[in-house]
């Protein structure tokens, strides 16, 4: 009985940490941020040299073999960081056919091929919009696609919630607030469906965790700014960290994300040991942790005062990446929702 | 309790609504850009001269010179609100400058700036706030240093919106270091085409620079500047601030962005289902609108108290806290109501509203910090409120 | 143009404050929840001679002539002072039949007949429960009845949501957490409805504004009670009012209640003018004072630290007061659920 | 990440339940009242033999002498909550001052005090908080005079559990009125028969009298009651303090009161409508459930920080103030959705859970204030957490 990180998964944590400190500061952000597909590049390379994108395919196919719990370890601590990449649609797409298509799960590892995802009608669709599937061939839209935009293959999903494997075609760019991450809509016309795959839930679940496990490490990063900021920025000649309202917004902001630190492990976790209740506690951290942060985003911001406001400090990319991922794959009702009828509470 | 209007004052609306309409056709329109372009400065001269604007101050100084009355200043901004005909100018010369130096001008000064202030010939921007300055805008250390009949000045300020268009420039500057904080701060006016000042645009989260910085290097300046006397400056600004505070948290503004919010959720769907039949954002929607309700009462309330020129204690107390917060979640409400799409934002073929729901979710929580964070609101509230014991004095900028 | 109260109404508010004080102190209202039954009727007593109870009948019939706002004027005393009345239920009756039975109106002014209220059903049932009305016949039981302990007539509303006037028969007494006040289910069999009234949604509407206006009298005392206490308890060698931490929950409490009571006095005032968007205002306030008190209930009582939860300030009786005020007639959000089919946003 | 069992502790888990099951007909009934009836006694004795409580406390004391293991310590919990046999005695005697005692008392005092209180045959009440005491703890004033071989006792404490039925108090007194407030208090037991000890019951919101009141008039007590030594008490306190935190914030009984409100949602209909098929009410019971997991979770890893012997950091700082807030919101909706019928407490026909929910509600607000406020709760996770700059020193009664 260990709930905690082995001393593998403390290295891991330890690498990427230092890989995102070193090779992803706020300025390589910053320069994605503006459009600097050099700056991208060079962290995606970054990222690949460390072999994170075939972190779940298993060994025998040149991955890393590990699980969940280590993915979410290593999207913390690129949420941290708000570095952008294609870790997320790697993982989703790799655990979700590795055993359909062996080859292309060896491919993904290989650094081979390249993996955009576009899950949200899984969730919700707006009218109009969605993929339709006929007898093999993929036709219509898809919103919101992630690491789409220099993607060898795609992970979409159709109207009637199946997921397929297609290559990409034509798409066009969604910008968001957060200029870091390009999102993009599909257009796709008879695109021909290479694996097809009629449960989506495990990527599902995937997908909502990884996210979540982001804007816990965005959370995390807000609220140290916000405690060191406090700690040096004076006012009426004492450090604003302490004044007693000050100290209890961080109070307020640790106490709500320590323990949903704890949470999303644990789903990790359910999710490796493929227990009963992985996707509900999936899709319940996704939605809690999306409400901590949105808190988080704006209680750090407050605490950094207009600082906090500009874009001297950063500090609002932070704000905005959790703003993205908060409505990326269910709003929090919508997931909540969701876990109601996953636990067969209430008829779907 | 009797909202409706006494007949003077409905004709006074009919009268402005119909001023209005009739003369719609001279308003500027969104290609005549530029502060001073010509068609604006006209508008504003008109009405000026239909007291529209500039309503209570003297003619001599270029207003209208009527007298003060409340409730006809409400009618009028109430029917530009509903007909939709550009407003007045506005700004900080305006709505701050032009009451102080009313109050505490020199003659020469009142002469010299208030007309060309109220006539949009001469912008002005503020010089108040600095990086080390925010809550604790006493501490500021922007320095001014005596030469005969002018002051060198030092430092930096920030926050200061309209620099790069500003002819003029009001602002606090340390004069007398070895003075208590509240003492050694001197107001002053000078050009800010005068040489050593430079503007640097302060890009914020929205992505645009509503604000800027403004860099002092041996900035001389003439002592006539000086309003009212030399280190008297603080009590200068807090006059200014009190006209400023009042400018935040308007209910008829947030009514207006609940309507539209309300427009939204009844026209977009998702899954099939418009957003106003989903329970959960309608229940939300619903407890908003008891808070603009809220709002708009309390404004009432406020704006009868001012009528009576009484205090409205708490009930003005509050306005600012509870308005700017208000506003903060209908924009929240609207992005979860759009979910995905709620986060598109600059241009784009999905965008919604032209994402200016997602720029008021920014551009509130900016407001919510400045011009006193929610922090120090809630310490005004407790300490002039409810009376409880002082904290060490707070001003009211952050 | 003026949004405040008249001079009458000022000296009203007064005269029921100064009543309030002085005969309905809290050693009253705890003989009262004590189940002494002569406290009880010495406040009735005082209630009925400032012919309170009669504040909305016409003057013609001997009442005050008075409206809504000045009867919520009242009400926020007696929820300041968390008084046990009969003045919610007279003013209920009176105002939604004084047009069709004159008589039972001139009654009720002049202290000759007590009325019970017992609309709960006009917003949810129980399954099992409610009143059946079958050739003007009355049976069944409902729940929740108000101030029908005592009462020689009762206003009750069927399973249709039409209202009735009848005789009390049988009832038994529901002890809630409030003790100060009696809440009753009714029994009928075969009650003949004296008057029956199609439209209920008036009723719903003016008691909705007496509960919210009782909630906000019973969260000023209880701001109040906590600002007093801070000035005066000691920890740490100052006034706890002086810890940032305490006086920023006392500028929340106020920050809520301020605009609550502005709220409360317009819908009022559209109710007394006949407003279109009166009914709509009218469940939107008790919804909104409803989530503002439980806040201050909670907040106040943590302000007292642990003397809050002991019965020796007597704090819990407003906390309870405002416990039992928003469950009655709605909780807040079927309030707002009705508010929006009030509106036609949305379908009933 | 192993949250499984190894086959060791499977086996001490099936151990444990079939001998709980085998022996519940030991075990007191409801009909049983009374602290020291003998059925509770007996049963407490064979528990203790088993080693099912006391299980770390040395044989000599009257324990059952095993090492300290953590596992086996919650184990033990969960097969009790498991089963619903009756579970070993309680009480801040046995959970606060055996403890103490093992720590810092003399031979003598473990010898005479331990065995009997671990065996429920004497039974302890905590004389720490005072009216004028509660989260500056340290300022207390009750008053104790030497007197040759004794002190003189004169003051008031609140809070006081058991008070009527103790046979023992350990109590904190202000032994040196000269010195800082943290040092001159003395640590000392004594019997609640001593001649000049009254006790008042005291009502509190729930309507039962948890707590009292304890008044001291000249009470005589032998020094020999000192625990370690005279004015170091404060320390002693704190010792004691530290096991008294560790009882609040049990994930599985918040646990057990989330699926007891899933279970009346399902059960219960409101206009012909389950509750759980209520939006609203699903979508806040939903938030709830998430929390519960996370409390859970956060739980697994303060007990395995405790099993390695490591500090649990932050996320054990946070238990106390997040676990008291989420058991008060989880009553909070049960009443929501019980509407009406939520208000219902004491007797009655349409009284649901028998007015459980309103009693854990009120009682819950209590243990969040109690304990520590969620002020002081804030303080210390702010500076013991967050290494911010301290206020002036917190202790943790409110």
């Amino acid at each position: 009985m260990e709930f905690g990180l082995s001393e593998d998964q403390k290295l891991l944590q330890e690498t990427v940490r230092r890989f995102v400190a070193e090779q992803a500061p706020l300025d390589a952000i910053r320069k994605i941020a503006e459009g600097d597909e050099e700056a991208k590049q060079t962290i995606a390379a970054g990222i690949e040299e460390l072999g994170l994108n075939g972190i779940a395919v298993p060994e025998e196919l040149g991955g890393a073999g590990l699980g969940m719990l280590d993915a979410v370890l290593v999207q913390e601590c690129l949420g941290y960081g708000i570095v952008p990449s294609g870790f997320l649609a790697s993982v989703v797409a790799s655990t979700t056919f590795s055993s359909a298509d062996t080859a292309l799960a060896q491919a993904i590892a290989a650094g081979e091929v390249r993996f955009g995802i576009a899950l949200n009608d899984l969730v919700s669709r707006r009218d109009g919009a969605g993929l339709s599937a006929q007898n093999g061939v993929l036709s219509g839209t898809s919103m919101m696609a992630v690491s789409a935009e220099d993607a060898t293959h795609l992970l979409v999903c159709d109207v009637e919630r199946n997921l397929h494997v297609c290559a990409p075609q034509d798409y066009q760019v969604l910008p968001t607030i957060d200029r870091t991450r390009v999102f993009t809509e599909l257009k796709l016309s008879n695109a021909e469906s290479q694996i097809s795959l009629a449960d989506g839930k495990g990527a599902l679940a995937r997908a909502c965790l990884l996210l979540a496990a982001d804007s816990l490490g965005a959370s995390q990063a807000m609220l140290d700014k916000a405690v060191e900021y406090a700690k040096e920025r004076k006012q009426f000649g004492r450090v604003i960290g302490s004044f007693q309202a000050v100290k209890h917004l961080c109070a307020e902001m640790a106490a709500k994300i320590e323990p949903s630190r704890a949470l999303i492990w644990h789903a990790a976790h359910a999710l490796d040991m493929d227990e009963g209740e992985a996707l509900v506690m999936a899709l319940l951290a996704k939605a809690h942790i999306s409400e901590v942060a949105t808190f988080v985003a704006r209680t750090s911001t407050e605490v950094h005062g207009g600082m906090g406001f500009t874009d001297l400090v950063g500090l609002h990319y932070w704000f905005k990446r959790i703003g993205v991922n908060r409505q990326l794959l269910g709003s929090p009702a919508q997931l909540r929702q969701m876990a109601a009828v996953a636990q067969g509470l209430v008829a779907a | 309790m009797d909202l409706t209007l006494s007949p003077e004052y409905t004709a006074f609306r009919d009268h402005v609504a119909k001023l209005l309409e009739e003369n719609a056709h001279l308003a500027p329109g969104p290609e005549d850009k530029g502060l001073k372009h010509p068609k604006r400065l006209a508008w504003q001269k008109f009405l000026i001269g239909e007291g529209l604007t500039a309503r209570t101050i003297p003619e001599e100084y270029g207003g209208y010179g009527a007298e003060p009355d409340i409730l006809k200043s409400r009618i009028i901004a109430e029917e530009f609100a509903r007909s939709g005909v550009p407003r007045p100018l506005a700004g900080q010369g305006i709505s701050m400058l032009v009451p102080t130096l009313l109050e505490l001008g020199t003659p020469e000064q009142k002469e010299k700036y208030i007309r060309p202030t109220l006539h949009g010939e001469m912008i002005w921007c503020q010089g108040y706030s600095e990086p080390g300055a925010g809550s604790d805008l006493a501490s500021l250390q922007t320095k001014a240093v005596e030469d005969g009949d002018d002051y060198v000045i030092n430092g930096q300020k920030i926050w200061t919106s309209t620099a790069r268009q500003a002819d003029m420039i009001f602002c606090l500057v340390r004069t007398d270091p070895d003075a208590k904080k509240h003492h050694g701060i001197t107001y002053i006016l000078f050009p800010m085409d005068t040489p050593g000042i430079e503007v640097r645009p302060l890009v914020d989260m929205t992505g645009s620079a509503n604000f800027n910085e403004v860099f002092f290097t041996d900035v001389r300046v003439p002592k006539s500047g000086v309003v009212f006397e030399p280190n008297k400056g603080w009590q200068v600004a807090n006059a200014t601030l009190t006209h400023e505070r009042g400018m935040l948290g308007d209910p008829n503004a947030t009514k207006a962005r609940f309507v539209e919010l309300v427009e939204l959720m009844k026209r977009e769907t998702v899954n099939g289902e418009r957003l106003i039949d989903n329970p959960l954002l309608r229940d939300r929607l619903m407890a908003l609108q008891a808070e603009v309700y809220a709002m708009q009462a309390n404004g009432l309330r406020i704006m009868t108290s001012r009528l009576k020129k009484e205090s409205a204690g708490l009930a003005g107390l509050v306005v600012k806290l509870q308005g700017c917060e208000l506003n903060h979640q209908i924009a929240g409400l609207a992005i979860d109501a759009l979910g995905e799409l709620g986060v598109l934002y600059g241009e784009g073929e999905h965008l919604r509203s032209e994402g200016s729901w997602q720029w008021r979710y920014m551009y509130d929580l900016g407001l919510i910090i400045g011009g006193g964070t929610a922090q120090i609101q809630k310490n005004i509230i407790s300490e002039r409120g409810l009376d409880m014991p002082r904290e060490p004095k707070p001003t009211v900028r952050a």
